[in-house]
């Protein structure tokens, strides 16, 4: 027989090392045609950092998106990043990014101050024009400002670095902030068990986030869904067996991953409670994604069958065990 | 909050279009001019002293140029993010299986996995121990010199014994979670040469710049005479932010004068890389009748393997999140790093906090059912939300979406489940 | 991974390729265009063309477990790490440097960096062809007969949901 | 991967030359197996013969009253075909549960024989289906009920210089026949446990003539498990027989313990799979071929 259940799994994840200094630079160099080079540590590795990093800059800078040449990761050109680990990079390498950002953009600020003459608070840089606040149809052109430094021998560069607001554990009681912000998030998912097999299917997933600022809904939403699967995994079938220290999974024939057919409908739920200290608020989203999948499987397994699986994976053979002895 | 022009868009990845026409270079497709192949002999045993190995054959194996051992490492023969205490070909010691032994720089992969088979190793085994709570018995064989229990984090507040003793409700279960892989679909991989006197390594990596200190310090080089380049790399989920082919690459461009390439063979990923710590965790909670939380009592085993990597720190990550997003006035627990003659286990994706969820949330559940409420509204009722304190006793003033992101997920399951928990 | 080991005195291993084995020559079309190749008898696909510079096929695990190094033989995907180089002489291979260019992207491929199908990247290009050939045959698949094509293709990062939505954008606005 | 010669014969008296002159010979039939031995170096031939260029051994027919397989189909042939998909749904469900849509496409029924794990897919239901294996070599060609080609794991009767040709089955109309697999996971998957069952009936009485019973992963080759069949035989169809028969057969096998699952587990699943397994059988039967 086929029984569904629903459970629910919640989750926090302090965003960035925990009670340890962790941070990380970025270097902006602003160009003559007001296209911008942005140098940081941060790995990506796939996440897409690269991607987001130059919309922080970007958004700053009121340039295109395309206008941000991201170079990272070269311990030749790049300052150090840190680890592409706590879910940190958008959170710590943005306010890097966006820190450098802020510094190139003051040299353009003071410049266009004067060629307006106003006050710096009254320049509005969007769109790749400079103009005073309600006067957008007076605009200058971000190429002409900057030629202005430049006719001054300034240069429109800047740098940043950003190391989270912490405080180390106490040794004895754990007492401290060790992280300047987190990340929250609830999980709902719908199981079937088969009473027969023991076989658990998961229907769907629902996955609510708040990552502070989605920079990049699509790209959150990739992270939510690849996070909940590889929770997925984590639930029902991955297990490297280890028997006297050899593994006996060694390869992915014996080492099982979902597969796309294994993964149910997602639903990702993007929540923005923004960080105080993130850049526009974001804070990260990486770990958060896997981390309540397998609770709420387990709970959903519970709410349909009536029976606790303690010991992950939910296998197919726990289940049945588990089904007979309560019977 | 407010409007802005580019963050809040999905934008499209800077890399995607090199992505999808399979022009994006990863480590194992770059080729130089020159380069040789690598490999690396490794130990089949969990635990041993290395007595004497001999590579005479190999050496003298026509296309082999370069054979080295940790007599070969011009310094320190350590690596490890918190602990120094891998080395990067063993010295006297194995400690797991999998541990590295020697490498092989040749003309091609093939020659280099047979001058493998030519090297002799002597050793001697000794007993060895794979289960962490065996291993922290004072009587357990010794994987370190200072013991088996490499690091202990605690977490006191409040009074755990009066909230213990004054509570409706107690719940305790024991649990224990697997050893997980990253199972990232690109295995380990970089290439090494030389411009002038500075190595350039391109590598698979999550962290660089740690890759050239420990580059720099093993092979006692400056930092600005090493330069880690990260090639496009396919996916690392905590899994290539340990060493792996980058000191060896970096020491034998250099021994060999020739470009080096390394790539693992997904069985060598499997058998060489971290993975997920397998947990033991004993968990009691105590709530009121209403299903407030009182108290929360953990121990937390967590088999860090043979060596230490990320292990204290993702052993004190799931301390601090072993409340839970809840709200929890006492609480204890004490979170054990322990090694045995296991893999390694590192950093994965959620370090030590999904092992601690599967705990909590079910912990949650069992209270709620006890204090007749639904699992929702349990979590409701001990959620953290703006100006909550933490276990660790701080003070989250703002940017909680907590409460907010289950009132979310509650809609959208009446939606599309048609009930909620 | 079979580690390589001997015990102090034990006997050498027997040596494979001290025989010279002939070198074959194989045609075949590769990506539209004909080739003519000397291969190895043992050589595989995947290493053939990457010997050739073609590096768009990715190498995930050597069995058939992966299906990152797929490619199209004939019109349907295969494993080209379970194919030996000789056995293409005579057939028609597309890899993913056939698929489209900077100058002209193919439908699928631009759906798959609109959707965000694409993270790491390394399991995009099999994943791409998996789809293709799907496609080929079947102009108007079903959500489950798209999922079913690229259910030998692992993907690790994207949850494989956005890769399934790219594909079914390109079935949308083919029909 | 060992050093070896690759051959590619037009005609099965090539093959037969080429067998004889190579001792350490290996088949490529879709290569999906051999290609992991030889990279695992569990095997180490010294020529591979390519089967590929047998282009008569690919064809699915029809010919007098029997289903003929040639050895080199593949499972997305198999999957595909109308003939197959009409006289033997089961094994056009059992080829589409084969691995992948790439290990399809290559992988043969032949070679998924010659093969020989206990985990294929096709086999039980071709055991079910009573399929006979026709073994050819230079001097003779022999034909076999399936269930005798397999000796063990990996291990066939096939002799030095013989290799598998046609695979056939009897097409009846009051057969019905079924596939159940359950794997780890939904795709890529190695049976756990798989069983087929066959059930002929007569026509008027609807009493059940002829059952076969086979599963995949419980011993060491596929295997026939004539304890649940002779419970069916001469009765009428039911629920309660059907459970019964279904404990007989869980009680007759004797999996084993490995990576994939436990031998109680298998146990207690095989009787599950093999129940419906029959009632798959009987819905074919009763439903879709007109009783």
């Amino acid at each position: 027989m086929k029984k569904r259940g629903v459970g629910i799994g919640c989750m926090w994840y302090g965003i960035g090392n925990t009670g340890l200094p962790n941070p990380a630079g970025a270097f902006v160099d602003w160009k003559d045609d007001a296209t911008v080079s942005l140098m940081v540590g941060a790995a990506d590795i796939g996440q897409g950092s690269n991607t987001v990093l130059a919309q922080i800059v970007a958004e700053e800078l009121g340039v295109g998106y395309e206008d941000v040449l991201v170079t990272s990761a070269d311990t030749g050109v790049t300052p150090d990043g840190g680890a592409t680990s706590a879910s940190r990079q958008t959170y710590i390498s943005g306010n890097a990014a966006h820190l450098a950002a802020q510094e190139a953009k003051k040299v353009v600020l003071e410049e266009a101050k004067e060629m307006f003459g106003v006050e710096k608070n009254q320049v509005i840089i969007r769109d790749r024009r400079v103009f005073v606040k309600g006067q957008e149809e007076n605009y200058k052109s971000l190429e002409e400002v900057i030629g202005g430094c430049r006719r001054k021998g300034k240069m429109t560069i800047g740098h940043g670095w950003f190391n989270p607001d912490t405080t180390g554990l106490d040794g004895e009681t754990g007492a401290g902030s060790p992280y300047d912000t987190y990340a929250f998030a609830t999980q709902i998912v719908e199981v079937e068990v088969d009473t027969e097999t023991g076989q658990v299917e998961v229907l769907q997933i629902i996955a609510a986030h708040d990552v502070g600022r989605a920079i990049n809904p699509l790209q959150v939403e990739g992270q939510i869904e690849g996070g909940s699967t590889m929770g997925l995994g984590l639930a029902l079938y991955e297990e490297v067996k280890v028997l006297d220290g050899k593994i006996k999974t060694p390869s992915f024939a014996t080492y099982l991953i979902p597969t796309s057919m294994d993964v149910p409908t997602m639903h990702p739920l993007i929540v923005e409670e923004p960080a105080e200290s993130g850049p526009f608020g974001a804070k990260g989203v990486g770990e958060p994604a896997l981390i309540p999948t397998s609770a709420a499987i387990a709970n959903a397994v519970f709410n349909a069958v009536g029976i606790r699986i303690t010991e992950l994976p939910i296998t197919p053979e726990k289940v049945l065990d588990q089904l007979a002895e309560n019977q | 909050m407010q409007e802005l022009n580019v963050v809040g868009k999905s934008v499209r990845r800077k890399d995607a279009l090199d992505k999808v026409l399979g022009k994006s270079q990863y480590s194992g497709d770059i080729k130089l001019p020159g380069m040789l192949h690598v490999k690396v002999l490794r130990s089949p045993v969990a635990h041993a002293l290395l007595k004497n190995i001999d590579c005479r054959a190999a050496e003298s194996l026509p296309g082999v140029h370069a054979v080295l051992t940790a007599k070969d490492i011009p310094e320190s023969n350590t690596h490890g993010i918190i602990i120094k205490d891998e080395p990067v070909l063993v010295m006297d010691k194995i400690r797991k299986i999998g541990d590295p032994l020697v490498v092989v720089a040749a003309e091609t992969e093939e020659i280099a996995l047979r001058a493998l088979s030519l090297i002799e190793v002597e050793f001697e085994e000794l007993p060895a121990v794979f289960d962490p709570e065996e291993a922290m018995k004072p009587e357990a064989p010794k994987v370190h010199d200072g013991g088996n229990i490499q690091s202990i984090r605690k977490i006191r507040k409040g009074d755990i014994e009066a909230a213990f003793a004054h509570a409706d409700i107690v719940v305790e279960t024991s649990y224990r979670t697997q050893m997980q892989e990253h199972a990232y679909i690109e295995p380990e991989a970089g290439v090494a040469y030389l411009d002038g006197d500075v190595v350039v390594l391109r590598v698979s990596t999550q962290n660089p710049h740690f890759d050239c200190k420990e580059v720099a310090r093993n092979l006692a080089l400056p930092l600005n005479k090493v330069r880690i380049v990260q090639a496009p790399t396919g996916g690392g989920f905590g899994g290539k932010l340990d060493i792996s082919v980058q000191i060896y690459i970096a020491l034998l461009a250099i021994r060999a004068k020739r470009p080096v390439r390394l790539v693992y063979t997904r069985e060598e990923s499997m058998l060489a890389s971290t993975k997920r710590h397998p947990y033991v965790i004993k968990y009691k909670t105590a709530a009121d009748k209403n299903g407030k939380l009182m108290a929360i009592d953990v121990i937390v085993i967590g088999d860090t393997g043979a060596y230490a990597s990320y292990g204290p720190g993702t052993l004190t990550r799931s301390a601090v999140h072993a409340t839970g997003p809840y709200e929890v006035p006492n609480v204890r627990v004490d979170a054990y790093t322990v090694y045995t003659n296991n893999p390694t286990a590192g950093a994965c994706r959620g370090f030590g906090v999904p092992q601690l969820a599967f705990a909590h949330e079910q912990q949650m559940d069992m209270v709620a059912q006890r204090a007749g409420i639904s699992p929702i509204q349990v979590r409701l009722l001990n959620a953290l939300r703006p100006n909550s304190q933490t276990g660790t006793g701080q003070v989250l003033e703002t940017g909680v979406g907590f409460v907010e992101t289950i009132e979310v997920a509650q809609a959208k399951a009446l939606e599309v489940l048609g009930r909620i928990c | 991974m079979d580690v390589p080991w001997k015990k102090p005195g034990a006997k050498l291993p027997v040596l494979e390729g001290d025989k010279n084995m002939s070198k074959q020559t194989i045609n075949f079309m590769l990506n539209s265009q004909k080739v003519s190749a000397q291969v190895e008898s043992d050589s595989r696909l995947v290493d053939f063309l990457h010997e050739m510079g073609l590096t768009g096929t990715k190498l995930g695990c050597g069995e058939g477990d992966c299906g990152a190094c797929t490619v199209i033989i004939d019109g349907q995907t295969a494993n080209s790490c379970l194919v030996l180089a000789p056995q293409i002489d005579g057939k028609e291979v597309t890899t993913i440097e056939g698929l489209g260019s900077y100058e002209q992207l193919h439908p699928l491929q631009e759906a798959f960096i609109e959707e965000g199908a694409v993270q790491c990247g390394f399991c995009t290009p099999g994943m791409l062809l998996s789809a293709k050939a799907l496609l080929d045959e079947n102009s108007n698949p079903k959500r489950e007969e798209i999922i079913r094509s690229i259910s030998g293709n692992l993907c690790r990062c994207t949850g494989y949901t956005k890769i399934a939505n790219a594909i079914e954008k390109v079935v949308r606005s083919k029909s | 991967m060992s050093k070896f010669e690759y051959y590619r014969p037009k005609c099965l008296n090539e093959v037969f030359k080429l067998m004889a002159e190579n001792h350490g010979y290996s088949l490529l039939a879709g290569g999906t197996d051999l290609m992991v031995k030889l990279k695992e170096n569990l095997i180490k031939p010294t020529a591979v013969i390519d089967l590929d260029g047998l282009e008569g051994l690919k064809g699915i027919n029809l010919e007098a009253g029997r289903i003929v397989l040639g050895a080199l189909t593949t499972h997305t042939r198999l999957e595909q075909s109308e003939l197959i998909n009409r006289f033997a749904p089961a094994l056009a469900k059992a080829a589409g549960l084969v691995g992948s849509p790439q290990i399809r496409n290559k992988g043969t029924v032949g070679g998924n024989m010659g093969n020989a794990s206990p985990a294929a897919d096709t086999v039980p239901v071709l055991i079910a289906l009573g399929a006979e294996v026709v073994l050819s070599s230079k001097e003779e060609i022999r034909t076999i009920p399936l269930e005798e080609l397999f000796l063990g794991p990996g291990r066939t009767v096939l002799k030095p210089g013989e290799l598998i040709t046609t695979i056939s089955f009897e097409v009846l109309n009051h057969q019905g026949c079924s596939f159940q697999k359950l794997g780890k996971r939904k795709a890529l998957a190695i049976s756990v446990i798989n069983a087929s069952a066959s059930l002929e009936i007569e026509p008027e009485t609807k009493v059940i003539k002829k059952v076969r019973i086979a599963l995949g992963s419980v011993a060491a080759t596929a295997v026939r498990v004539s304890a649940g069949e002779e419970i069916l035989i001469g009765n009428y169809y039911s629920s309660e027989l059907i459970k019964k028969a279904a404990e007989e057969v869980s009680k007759a096998i004797r999996p084993i313990d490995d990576v994939r699952s436990t031998a109680i587990y298998r146990k207690r699943v095989a009787e599950v799979l093999v129940g419906r397994a029959l009632e798959e059988a009987w819905s074919q039967v009763t439903c879709t071929r007109g009783g």
